[in-house]
């Protein structure tokens, strides 16, 4: 990445050369399938008890309540059909949010289409969804809760531990999609009262296509991949032993310096936020403000621009950022998030995130400082929102 | 995910700008979508002798407006007309699908500001024609 | 793996060498996201288009018509559960057989239990589906017939083509578990008239944690993990590029050395068929003759010994095999692939597979040859069964 | 998966063979579990003098009826009866819960050895125990 600036993080990390290095020696040596019983396999299983292990002292859970599966969208997707449909007889209600990734929103979407009620509770305009609210919506027959631990594009951080309170109270099971908050900001999943928890080893410089689900001991809920008796029945498929052990080696690597990690990089991300505020007009910062937000994550929306452009000329300068979420990139629906925080559309379709990490400096951060305003700058100039919008302000003096 | 020449037009569009009181001025796309695109022209003896552009949209829709703007200059407001989006899509090299509909944008901004010319001379606008706005949903399998 | 033979090449493959080169540079080097927009995830987009195209070529089907999963179960549990699902106004009825995979009989019962009726058929003692079978068993309302292209336990190979003809013929889709199958033995989707088809690399030498699922252009299929818009909109999560890539490059070599790696591996399989047949008495040899099964596959049923002591005495001799499906180890029931090709429970506790594959040689066989017949000796002299059998033989004289 | 114990009794089981003409032969098991276990008697004097089994099974049955085997040789009959299956696990350092049924299976091959016996000498035979083939599937989670 010399002379790049990689400010997405959020949609992705590198893997760690340790985590690697840790995967390597599972593709060609110690390949054996792990439910065979032969001596042969006996390191495959041990490596895979440890990297369970290291997950569970992650969020204060047990080894025995750590599920793997194959990345963060299909913990999501097994949460939320899992309890649905294990539950039906007590009830046909789920109650989640409109800032939800696109994993829990579909799989939603899916309940609603197969006889479930939905209800997508609103957000504040720093995107928090208020326990207040969760607490009218639940009914006797709300058989799940879903809120997401902090957001993959605002950043904000949800009040998961009063939610995860009142959700015990009700005995309510309450699921979190924690992808963008493992390892990087302090989980227990006992003291906050989470029955359920996705995870992604991608975003905490893991490797890409493994996850987990974390769930609570006497929560029921069904499979959504049947087959062999792998993950003590619960999730079949020969276990993707590589893959499991770089989860494991990931979680441990990026928790153990998550402290100073997190301090370095919030520090970097307000100089950013605060750069982005003093040199470029008619800047808006979306989100909550810097305690209540994930450390590396900075978002903004510039009237009069359109993301996809900002993208490609930052592209141009070496640096990679994002608009609204990863995976919608490829679509043309302004971002659900940013709308539901009551964005106007064009705001919406302006935005740019940026998601700082490891190898991110402080020249990245003054490189992006020096290019962003030109950028925007020349866009503007052509653009005949910015006209209007100017138009707008001087007939407002 | 783009030719080069998008890219090209994207990074340096043709004919940015406004013109001073125009002889017909148009405009297309919504905020919800993405998209706005604003033309102004100058014609002389029905000639396009002078055409700028201003628009709010992603790469595919600066190039769109870019190439659009290249195509019609110098052109009689009969045959601007008859500019199709294909045609732009063409010259750019291609569009991906997903983004075929910046294309439409930009003749349909082109008619509107046309339409806006006629008017301004007393000349019936001419209506009907259909904008398929479709957002390329033809890229989604089944 | 100095010093051991493994020979249980249906469970698991290492992954090739090549193969874990050709993943390297998508872990810590070419790591964006595929779904970004900017140039530094071009690399891995056309990393993901050039596997995709791998494994058409391989099937005989195009590159629009492959989704990647993460193996060969999620593979299955999405042909049976999304064509189901899908389909459902059509009717409710899904025809299988009674030797499929866990994969497909697990998904086929989560049917069952939400409102479908499952068929499932029959197989020959030699364990061959017959298509008159399948074709009494379709009505009106069969929305899907899956039958598994060749057996993972006793290793026959079913009579694809013709099932696949008359399923055409009458308009039902076709899906085929071709995990043991693909990269081993020719694979024609189009002239076979294939409308789905599972995989998973681990199986051909790829890596752990990745499979394909073919779809039929024209296939009604819901999706199975929903979320962002990867894979086309029809199978969500950020893609495991690494994984994918090693599918890609383990397909392309595995079916590239296809012809001459199984006449070698065919040859060795049937040294160890005529030993074992030869030097110990009442083996008995299950599944389809040699020129209708894997090239790789032996299994025996040796009465009088329980499967897991063979395979923990051979273990001692560093001989690695197994005893029916690898994922059924940790249970007790005895193989339903071999109840259904009618062995006693006896026989089908007494069973032991041995797989071949790339690194098998002449020396493996030996060996095997040499420690097993002495293995089931001492132990059938432990055992009250062999005692009972001696007598009733005798009796029988 | 096994303790050393365990494989080593499976290894080198203790007391394999038959006994003949016993003063008491008792079975337990059934195909269809995949374990059959057959327990040969010598007694004298109300002490079992010699024991001998054969077994079909897995690892752990093996080991469970060798183990099983040594710690009632020597006993009465009535010690011998109160052997129970978590004797015989634990004297093996344990066994993984789905395979505990072996521990049962042993205990109960050595009660219907000791039933045959009493029932040879007249003695009313033993009746009444319920055995646990609960095949493990406590480790099953829910
Ligand atoms: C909040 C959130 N949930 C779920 C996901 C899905 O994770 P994955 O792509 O690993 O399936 C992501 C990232 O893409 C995310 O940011
Ligand atoms: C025939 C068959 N189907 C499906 C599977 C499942 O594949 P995977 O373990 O990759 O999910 C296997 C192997 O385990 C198999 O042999």
């Amino acid at each position: 990445m010399s002379g790049q600036v990689y400010l997405d993080y959020a949609a992705t990390t590198f893997t760690a050369p340790e985590v690697v290095s840790a995967m390597a020696p599972y593709f060609t040596q110690s390949f054996g399938n792990p439910s065979s019983i032969y001596s042969f396999s006996e390191e495959n299983r041990r490596a895979i008890a440890e990297s369970r292990q290291k997950v569970a002292d992650v969020i204060g859970a047990s080894r025995d309540e750590i599920y793997f599966t194959s990345g963060g969208t299909e913990a999501d997707n097994w949460a939320l059909k899992g309890v649905a449909w294990r539950n039906r007889a007590k009830g046909n209600h789920v109650i989640t949010t409109k800032i939800e990734h696109h994993a829990v929103l579909y799989a939603a979407k899916f309940l609603q289409e197969n006889g479930f009620e939905v209800t997508f509770l609103d957000v504040d305009p720093e995107g928090r969804v208020r326990p207040e609210d969760v607490a009218r919506a639940l009914t006797d027959r709300t058989i799940l809760v879903s809120v997401m631990f902090a957001n993959n594009e605002i950043g904000t951080i949800q009040p998961v531990a009063k939610i995860g309170a009142l959700c015990r109270e009700r005995g309510v099971p309450f699921h979190t999609d924690a992808v963008q908050a493992v390892a990087h900001v302090p989980i227990d999943v006992k003291a906050m009262n989470i029955d359920l928890l996705s995870m992604s080893a991608h975003k905490f410089y893991g490797p890409k296509g493994v996850g987990a689900l974390y769930v609570r001991k006497g929560i029921r809920i069904e499979n959504l991949i049947h087959g062999g008796g792998q993950e003590r029945g619960r999730r079949a498929t020969t276990e993707n032993v590589a893959g499991i052990v770089g989860l494991g080696a990931a979680i441990e690597l990026t928790s153990s310096r998550m402290k100073e990690s997190s301090a370095r990089i919030a520090a970097l991300r307000d100089i950013l936020i605060d750069g982005v505020m003093k040199n470029i007009p008619y800047a808006k910062f979306n989100g909550a403000p810097s305690g209540e937000r994930l450390p590396n994550n900075a978002n903004f929306s510039f009237i009069g621009i359109e993301g996809e452009t900002l993208l490609l000329d930052l592209d141009r300068e070496g640096v990679y950022a994002s608009t609204g979420s990863a995976c919608s990139s490829g679509s043309l629906d302004p971002s659900h998030v940013l709308m539901a925080i009551g964005l106007t559309h064009e705001q919406a379709h302006g935005s740019l995130r940026m998601t700082l990490g490891e190898e991110t400096t402080e020249e990245h951060v003054r490189h992006v400082l020096e290019v962003l305003p030109r950028i925007v700058k020349r866009r503007r100039e052509m653009s005949p929102l910015w006209e209007d919008f100017l138009k707008s302000i001087e007939g407002g003096r | 995910m783009y030719s080069e020449k998008v890219l090209d037009h994207f990074q340096n569009p043709r004919n940015v700008g406004e013109i001073e009181n125009p002889d017909g001025v148009g405009q297309a796309g919504n905020p919800k979508c993405g998209d706005i695109m604003k033309i102004y022209l100058r014609v002389e003896d029905d000639i396009i002798t002078d055409i700028k552009f201003k628009t709010f949209g992603c790469a595919s829709a600066i190039a769109s407006s870019s190439m659009a703007t290249e195509l019609v200059k110098g052109r009689s407001i009969d045959e601007a007309w008859d500019l199709t989006n294909s045609a732009v899509a063409e010259a750019l090299d291609g569009l991906p699908p997903i983004k075929m509909h910046c294309s439409v944008l930009a003749e349909e901004a082109i008619h509107a500001a046309i339409n806006d010319y006629r008017k301004r001379k007393g000349l019936p606008v001419i209506e009907g024609k259909e904008y398929d706005h479709d957002h390329g949903h033809a890229t989604e399998v089944d």
